[in-house]
């Protein structure tokens, strides 16, 4: 079967600085595959070319098969391709359902309708709901998405991404500055979500990334240096040395 | 029941200068007279126009359906005397002009109730033209980039015989020439003819003679007058200009208002002043005239059209179009005794004349 | 000495108050991690500490002067250096000048022992903070911070996004930090990390601080790790 | 032919450098400090009256210059004091409003106190006259005076905002003031003097100007749109760019006033050619920024953020 | 209801008497001062479409204002004087020139796009200054009022009142409707986070064009009233400083609510009137009110109203 998502050869510099050397990955169907590496070893610029908001310099990406190197970000977003930031970025002025119909929107049908009240049309109302709910946001509905605690917009986040409904889903640091209780509710939620669509993970804390994923890449400054199980990669020196050291690892 | 007139100037901007000496003679006038127009007791109402067509013809529009004025003065810039002028004569009110004289309204868009108590606009030029043919064969010619720089040109070069070296038009809010000096010099013409009026014609004057052009001959309208000389001082004198009037036109009337102008406002009063200053002795000779009954539009209109008062420009009077017949000089800017600086006549160049548009006047 | 000592903080933001009747103080050279939930008002009271928000009642010490809304570049100057949440670094200056431009020297301090705590900064010098990794940001910030020489180091989450090799790198700083004498306020998730570093805990609860107390405290008493911080 | 257009390389450099003279002044206040200031135009007209007045008091254009500039700052620094300071925290269009207003209350203030009227000043005894350049042609002296203040202020400023401490911490307080309060630096008052510096320069461009173009009320607001220009097609906060730019725009404007309808000529009926050219030549430096913001967004000399 | 919606029919039942109480007052020209600020309420409303629920702010906007105008004058003194073809061609006009401009210009963002279109509204205004045929700077009189199918909407002050009137409400009520409906929040979606839009799927440059577009043309009917209101239509309506005044009365009424431009739109216009009527230098205390009005509200007028609740 072909993979839900691969990626062949990717390259990319900012000017002398490689920081995607040649990466070559697959995800499965259902597979949660997390990325872990230093600080600065080009994750967050992985994302970024594997959802569109940055060219890179070669290499190609595949989605389901087809080639999606050169699609815009939204023509990709359309294609079933979904991300989270790293830093939160949401609507700040809508409301945090307003914020989800919107992604509902994006795929059910056109958006150039000029005169029929958005706010009365229950199909995107319904679907946003549950997909706040499916993150824990029920009950949030009416709240202005800027007022949100950091940990809630985090959610808000995971939120926007179900209700697109993606065959892939691009994680970047989701468990960043949210605390214990809140981290809890995201791996169940991400636990939950396994299975049913692709997961790309990026995440510095280990406990979370040995929990949760089916296969871990290891990217250090650019270069794919292991991929393999979470039992595999913990007990590999070169990540170790490189990346993980003593202290939390186990 | 007293007369009401609405002054109409432009008072704010860069371009108020003119519209304050024409204000200010018109109310110097008034004064004169105690407040009041041929005997009746008189409301003015001074209102600026911002330069602005569409103030302008709201503003217009004020003065006739809230004050419900009988005359209007005004106005200063020909673009917005064309706006106002057909809202204002349609509403049955007289309009006096102490400055513009567009040919649109002098020919076939001429205007029982409209009277230019100061020239028609391309006059001045025709008089300029007509001096300097005799005197340069290659001119070069120079005005801001506008409806109102086009047709100065133009009525340059209707009298002008000679060659035209070049014609250069500058954006209206540009205020360094070194451009287009640099290509003065380089066309090294026997004469310059320029049309810059206001705050142009100073910028323009003290840099052709910081450019070391003043060897040759300077020729212009509206760039060397009354409001532009106390900015350029020495760098104006010997610059000539053409109109019909200056401040040492020799006639008794003008003698006198020159020193109560002078006494009253500390400047030297320019012809916009001079206009507005003739309209308020106009109006005054016509109400006069029938009886202070301003119902009787025809009968106002025909006392108008008389203009038998004293002008300070000596004779004066109306053809057929409502433009003025009256003499058209030569000036030349001279220094003052007492340091002030004002055009001077140089010669008379053209005595009563019609002009080009008059003859597609209906009006008889 | 104390430090610093806030006596029955109230403050908020626009209508709504977040902290009510905040006491704490921190004596030269200890070390004091401030925990609690999210939203609970952590980075309000290093806010407040900071005069980057004014409280509503209440007072702040720095070294014994009265610094109760005071500017934040007063409090600064009087030897207090922050690491914000959220990194806050410079986005239009060079990584080098992030570190220079707000430096005060006058303590062990300088470019070249910030540099050889993070070689990566080293490596980044003349990029501009925009174009950092998140980690090289919150790298950034602690050394911007270091390099200002301060006597109280107040530190809002500032192992947040790093690789597990670099966190414990900032660990071992911190504790060679404090037994050099510098005195530490820091807010953290890793609780065992804290542990090891400090002397007090102080746990924050809807803006009271509801218990102290030494890591040994902490560690015996699951029920407060429970209840306050779902841990 | 080549003479020409060498004095108009000069001319339209010279304009560039005005240009470039009370661009810098906004480029440290709206490139730096990231406040947009439709009132900077307004504190060049000021600069220009103060020179005026000063010079009709001391007699003397020099000593007037050297009077109106330490003034300028002042007004600066109340104008920063009374209003400025209420801005940081806002967006840019209030920002605009509040300039917007102040700028139409100093041009009439402006109008109230010294009339409508405008007020010229004599060229300095020893910068007046001419130089030679190239062969015969000459140039007059006090314009090559202007080239030089532009381009030594631009040399001065470039150091100060690249290579000083003090122009990292204005960068660092345009993106983050509470950050750099935080961390030690005072920086309402720094923002205080960068503000008062930016009026001066602005007021120096117009006491510098005051002997070759008078001053009268509104004489900032075309200088204001073309520093816009000049500052967005160089690239907000960048120095360089907004040299470069001004330069550029200089150059444009009168190189294509002068040559172009020339060059239309050759293309079409001389007729013809002189309607276009008119109509082209106010438009220049319009098409110019269009033509540069369409291809490069950003500007020419983007300031990476 | 909405505050702002409140207030807009509050506006609208405050305004609909108004001529009766002016003839009252004896002071009837006060009606044709209102139908000036209230065809600014039109084209501020315009604005406020891509301005506040875009987050594009054009200072060039009073080139649609022109557009408008010269529509009507140009047809006019070819002797086509009727609405049902001057709206049309104004439409039209507007609408091109509103695609071909926006296309270059949205490929900017924030004060390039700003300036951008201060380029291209003064492009407009130069070459509307050198239509020497039909005035050049100096304008020209309009030849004829406007008629519709042979009626003449604009024959009194008093139907000029009203049929401005209607048509601002009508303008509103649209403008209401788009701004709520599918395309209207993804256009305030755009204004909030242009990359999370695209990341969920939009591509934002079509929806953007198409809201530039629809504003322009809205303000090209203005520009059409405009032209009746002062029977003059000249290039001056086209600058940037127009274009300024504009941004002005938006978010001096409150940017980003339909309410706020209107209310904006008569502040400014019967200050600037009532000002201009005490002092030729009413550019200082106008100049002074505005800075105060800003500094010490925010959110414009309607955000007063709001904080005053
Ligand atoms: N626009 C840019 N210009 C220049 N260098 C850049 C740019 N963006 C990123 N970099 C550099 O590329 C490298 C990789 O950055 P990236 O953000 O992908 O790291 P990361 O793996 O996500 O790190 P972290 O775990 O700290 O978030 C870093 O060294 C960074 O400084
Ligand atoms: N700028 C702000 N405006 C309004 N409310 C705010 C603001 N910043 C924080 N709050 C609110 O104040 C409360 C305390 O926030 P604070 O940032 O102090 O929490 P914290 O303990 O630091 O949490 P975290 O662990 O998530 O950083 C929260 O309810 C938050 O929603
Ligand atoms: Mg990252
Ligand atoms: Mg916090």
């Amino acid at each position: 079967m072909t993979p839900a998502l691969s990626v062949r050869g990717l390259t990319k510099s900012f000017d002398a600085l490689k920081v995607s050397d040649g990466i070559s990955f697959d995800v499965a169907w259902g597979e949660l595959h997390a990325i872990i590496g230093p600080n600065g070893a080009g994750k967050t610029t992985l994302i970024h070319q594997l959802s569109g908001s940055l060219a890179p310099d070669a290499g190609r990406i595949l989605l389901g098969g087809h080639d999606i190197t050169r699609l815009s970000m939204a023509a990709r977003a359309r294609r079933g391709l979904a991300r989270s930031f790293q830093i939160t970025s949401i609507l700040a002025g809508l409301t945090a359902l307003e914020n989800v119909a919107l992604a509902v929107q994006a795929r059910s049908g056109s958006s150039f309708r000029f005169l029929r009240q958005v706010a009365r049309e229950s199909a995107l109302n319904d679907q946003a709901a549950e997909a706040l709910a499916a993150a824990g946001l029920a009950g949030a509905e009416d709240r202005s998405a800027g007022t949100l605690s950091h940990g809630e917009k985090r959610q808000l986040e995971i939120a926007i991404a179900l209700a697109m409904q993606p065959k892939v889903l691009l994680l970047d640091e989701p468990l960043a500055g949210t605390g214990h209780r809140e981290s809890a509710a995201l791996l169940d939620l991400i636990a939950g979500l396994k299975g049913r669509l692709s997961i790309v993970l990026i995440e510095h804390d280990m406990e979370a990334v040995f929990a949760l994923a089916d296969r871990i890449s290891v990217l250090v400054y650019g270069r794919l240096i292991a991929t393999g199980t979470p039992d595999a990669i913990r007990a590999d020196a070169q990540v170790r040395a490189a990346y993980l050291g003593d202290e939390e690892g186990a | 029941e007293g007369v009401k007139v609405g002054v109409m100037m432009t008072l704010s901007g860069s371009a108020a200068v003119l519209g304050e000496q024409g204000r200010d003679g018109f109310l110097l006038a008034l004064e004169e007279m105690g407040g009041k127009l041929g005997g009746l007791e008189s409301e003015v109402i001074v209102v600026d126009d911002e330069l602005k067509p569409d103030v302008a013809v709201n503003r217009a529009r004020e003065l006739v359906e809230s004050h419900k004025v009988d005359v209007v003065v005004g106005a200063m810039y020909s673009n917005v005397q064309m706006a106002i002028t057909g809202p204002l004569t349609e509403a049955g009110v007289f309009v006096l002009s102490p400055n513009p004289g567009p040919s649109a309204l002098a020919g076939a868009g001429c205007n029982p109730n409209f009277f230019a108590v100061s020239y028609q606009n391309d006059q001045p030029d025709e008089v300029v033209g007509a001096y300097v043919s005799g005197k340069a064969a290659r001119t070069f010619l120079i005005a801001p980039n506008y409806q109102a720089g086009k047709d100065h040109l133009t009525g340059f070069k209707r009298t002008y015989t000679g060659e035209v070296a070049d014609e250069l038009y500058v954006p209206l809010d540009q205020m360094d020439y070194s451009a287009e000096l640099a290509q003065i010099a380089a066309a090294a013409p026997d004469a310059v003819y320029a049309f810059m009026p206001g705050g142009l014609g100073v910028n323009f004057v003290r840099q052709y003679r910081q450019a070391g052009l003043e060897t040759i001959p300077f020729y212009s309208t509206f760039t060397v007058d009354e409001v532009t000389l106390p900015a350029q001082k020495k760098d104006a004198v010997g610059f000539h200009s053409g109109g019909d009037w200056a401040p040492d036109l020799d006639t008794e009337r003008n003698r006198a208002f020159v020193a109560a102008f002078e006494a009253k406002y500390d400047r030297v009063p320019a012809s916009y002043a001079a206009h507005a200053y003739d309209a308020a002795y106009l109006l005054d000779s016509a109400i006069r005239a029938v009886g202070g009954n301003l119902a009787d539009k025809d009968a106002l209109r025909a006392a108008l059209k008389a203009a038998d008062f004293d002008s300070v420009r000596g004779e004066f009077s109306f053809g057929a179009n409502h433009f003025p017949l009256q003499d058209f000089y030569v000036t030349r800017v001279a220094e003052r005794a007492d340091g002030k600086f004002q055009t001077q006549i140089v010669e008379k160049v053209l005595e009563k004349p019609v002009d080009a548009y008059a003859a597609e006047c209906p009006m008889k | 000495m104390i430090l610093l000592r806030l006596q029955g903080i109230f403050a908020g933001y626009g209508g709504s108050q977040v902290l009510s009747g905040i006491d704490v103080s921190i004596a030269a050279g200890e070390a004091v991690a401030l925990l609690g939930r999210n939203g609970m008002g952590k980075t309000t009271t290093v806010r407040a500490i900071f005069g980057l928000i004014r409280p509503t009642s209440g007072r702040i010490e720095v070294a014994g002067r009265d610094m109760t809304g005071a500017p934040p570049f007063a409090v600064a100057r009087a030897g207090l250096g922050l690491v914000p949440e959220g990194r806050q670094i410079f986005p239009t200056l060079s990584v080098r000048e992030n570190l220079i431009a707000t430096a005060r020297p006058g303590g062990p301090w300088d470019l070249a022992k910030v540099v050889a705590l993070f070689p990566r900064l080293a490596e980044r010098r003349g990029h501009l903070g925009s174009q950092l990794s998140g980690g090289e940001q919150q790298m950034l910030a602690i050394g911007r911070a270091l390099m200002t020489n301060p006597r109280l180091l107040v530190l809002d989450e500032a192992t947040e996004g790093l690789a597990p090799l670099i966190r414990a790198e900032i660990w071992d700083c911190l504790a060679r930090l404090r037994a050099e004498g510098m005195a530490i306020l820091v807010i953290d998730k890793n609780i065992a990390a804290l542990s090891r570093l400090v002397d007090r805990h102080l746990v924050i609860e809807r803006g009271r601080i509801v218990w102290q107390g030494d890591s040994a405290d902490l560690a015996a008493d699951p029920k407060i790790r429970e209840r306050f911080l779902h841990v | 032919m080549t003479n020409l257009l060498i004095l108009q390389g000069l001319n339209g450099l010279q304009f560039g450098v005005l240009l470039f003279l009370v661009a810098a002044g906004l480029t440290l206040i709206f490139g730096v400090m990231d406040v947009i200031n439709l009132a900077h135009g307004a504190q060049y007209m000021v600069g220009a009256y103060l020179a005026a007045a000063f010079t009709g008091l001391a007699g003397n254009f020099l000593l007037g210059l050297v009077l109106a500039v330490p003034v300028a700052l002042a007004f600066g620094l109340v104008l920063e004091w009374l209003v400025i300071r209420r801005l940081y925290d806002r967006s840019h269009l209030d920002q605009v409003l509040v300039t917007f207003g102040l700028m139409l209350m100093l041009n009439e203030g402006v109008r109230i106190l010294w009339g409508s009227a405008p007020i010229s000043v004599d060229l300095p005894e020893a910068l007046s006259g001419s130089i030679p350049v190239w062969g015969t042609l000459r140039y007059p002296v006090y314009r090559l005076a202007i080239l030089g203040a532009g381009l030594g202020v631009a040399l001065g400023l470039w150091w100060m905002i690249h290579r000083t401490r003090l122009g990292m911490l204005l960068r660092a307080g345009a993106s983050n003031r509470a950050m750099v309060s935080a961390l030690g630096t005072d920086i309402n008052r720094l923002f205080l003097l960068v503000f008062g510096a930016g009026a001066m320069l602005a007021g120096f461009a117009g006491a510098m100007m005051v002997p070759v173009i008078s001053a009268e009320p509104d004489m900032g607001d075309t200088v204001l749109i073309l520093t816009f220009v000049v500052i967005v097609i160089g690239g907000i906060g960048s120095i360089r760019g907004a040299f470069v730019a001004a330069l550029l725009v200089g150059l444009v404007d009168t190189l294509g006033r002068s040559f172009g309808p020339i060059l239309l000529r050759s293309l079409m009926e001389p007729d013809m050619a002189s309607q276009t050219g008119r109509t082209l030549a106010p438009m220049l430096i319009y098409i110019l920024m269009a033509a540069i913001l369409a291809v490069r967004p950003a500007g020419l000399f983007p300031v990476q953020r | 209801m909405r505050l702002s919606d409140r207030a807009m029919l509050v506006t609208f039942a405050v305004l609909l008497p108004m001529p009766a109480l002016f003839s009252a007052m004896g002071e009837p020209f006060l009606t044709v001062v209102l139908t000036r600020a209230l065809i600014f309420a039109i084209a501020a409303l315009s604005l406020d479409l891509i301005l506040g629920f875009g987050a594009m702010v054009s200072f060039g906007h009073a080139a649609y204002l022109g557009i408008g105008a010269y529509a009507a004058g140009i047809l006019a003194a070819n002797g086509v004087t009727g609405l049902e073809v001057q709206l049309p061609v104004a439409l039209a006009a507007a609408g091109a020139f509103a695609l071909v401009t926006g296309a270059i210009s949205l490929r900017t963002r924030g004060v390039h796009f700003i300036m951008i279109t201060l380029a291209f509204g003064q492009m407009a205004y130069f070459l509307m200054s050198s239509l020497s045929a039909y005035g050049g700077d100096d304008g020209m009189a309009l030849a004829g009022r406007s008629t519709l199918f042979g009626a003449d909407p604009f024959g009194s002050s008093l139907r000029f009142f009203y049929v401005t009137l209607a048509l601002l409400a009508g303008i509103w009520a649209l403008l209401r409707a788009v701004t709520r409906s599918r395309f209207g929040r993804v256009l305030t979606g755009t204004r909030e986070n242009e990359t999370r839009m695209q990341a969920i799927g939009f591509s934002p440059f079509g929806y953007r064009l198409t809201a530039y577009a629809i504003s322009g043309m809205i303000a090209s009917v203005a520009g059409v009233l405009l032209a009746n209101h002062a029977a003059f239509v000249s290039p001056s309506y086209m600058g940037w400083a127009r274009s300024g005044e504009m941004i002005a009365m938006v978010v001096l009424g409150g940017m980003g609510t339909l309410t706020g431009p209107v209310l904006g739109a008569i502040a400014f216009i019967l200050s600037e009137e009532a000002l201009a009527r005490l002092t030729t230098h009413w550019r200082l205390p106008f100049g002074a009110a505005v800075v105060l009005a800003v500094l010490f509200t925010r959110g414009g007028l309607l955000g007063a109203l709001r904080g005053r609740r």
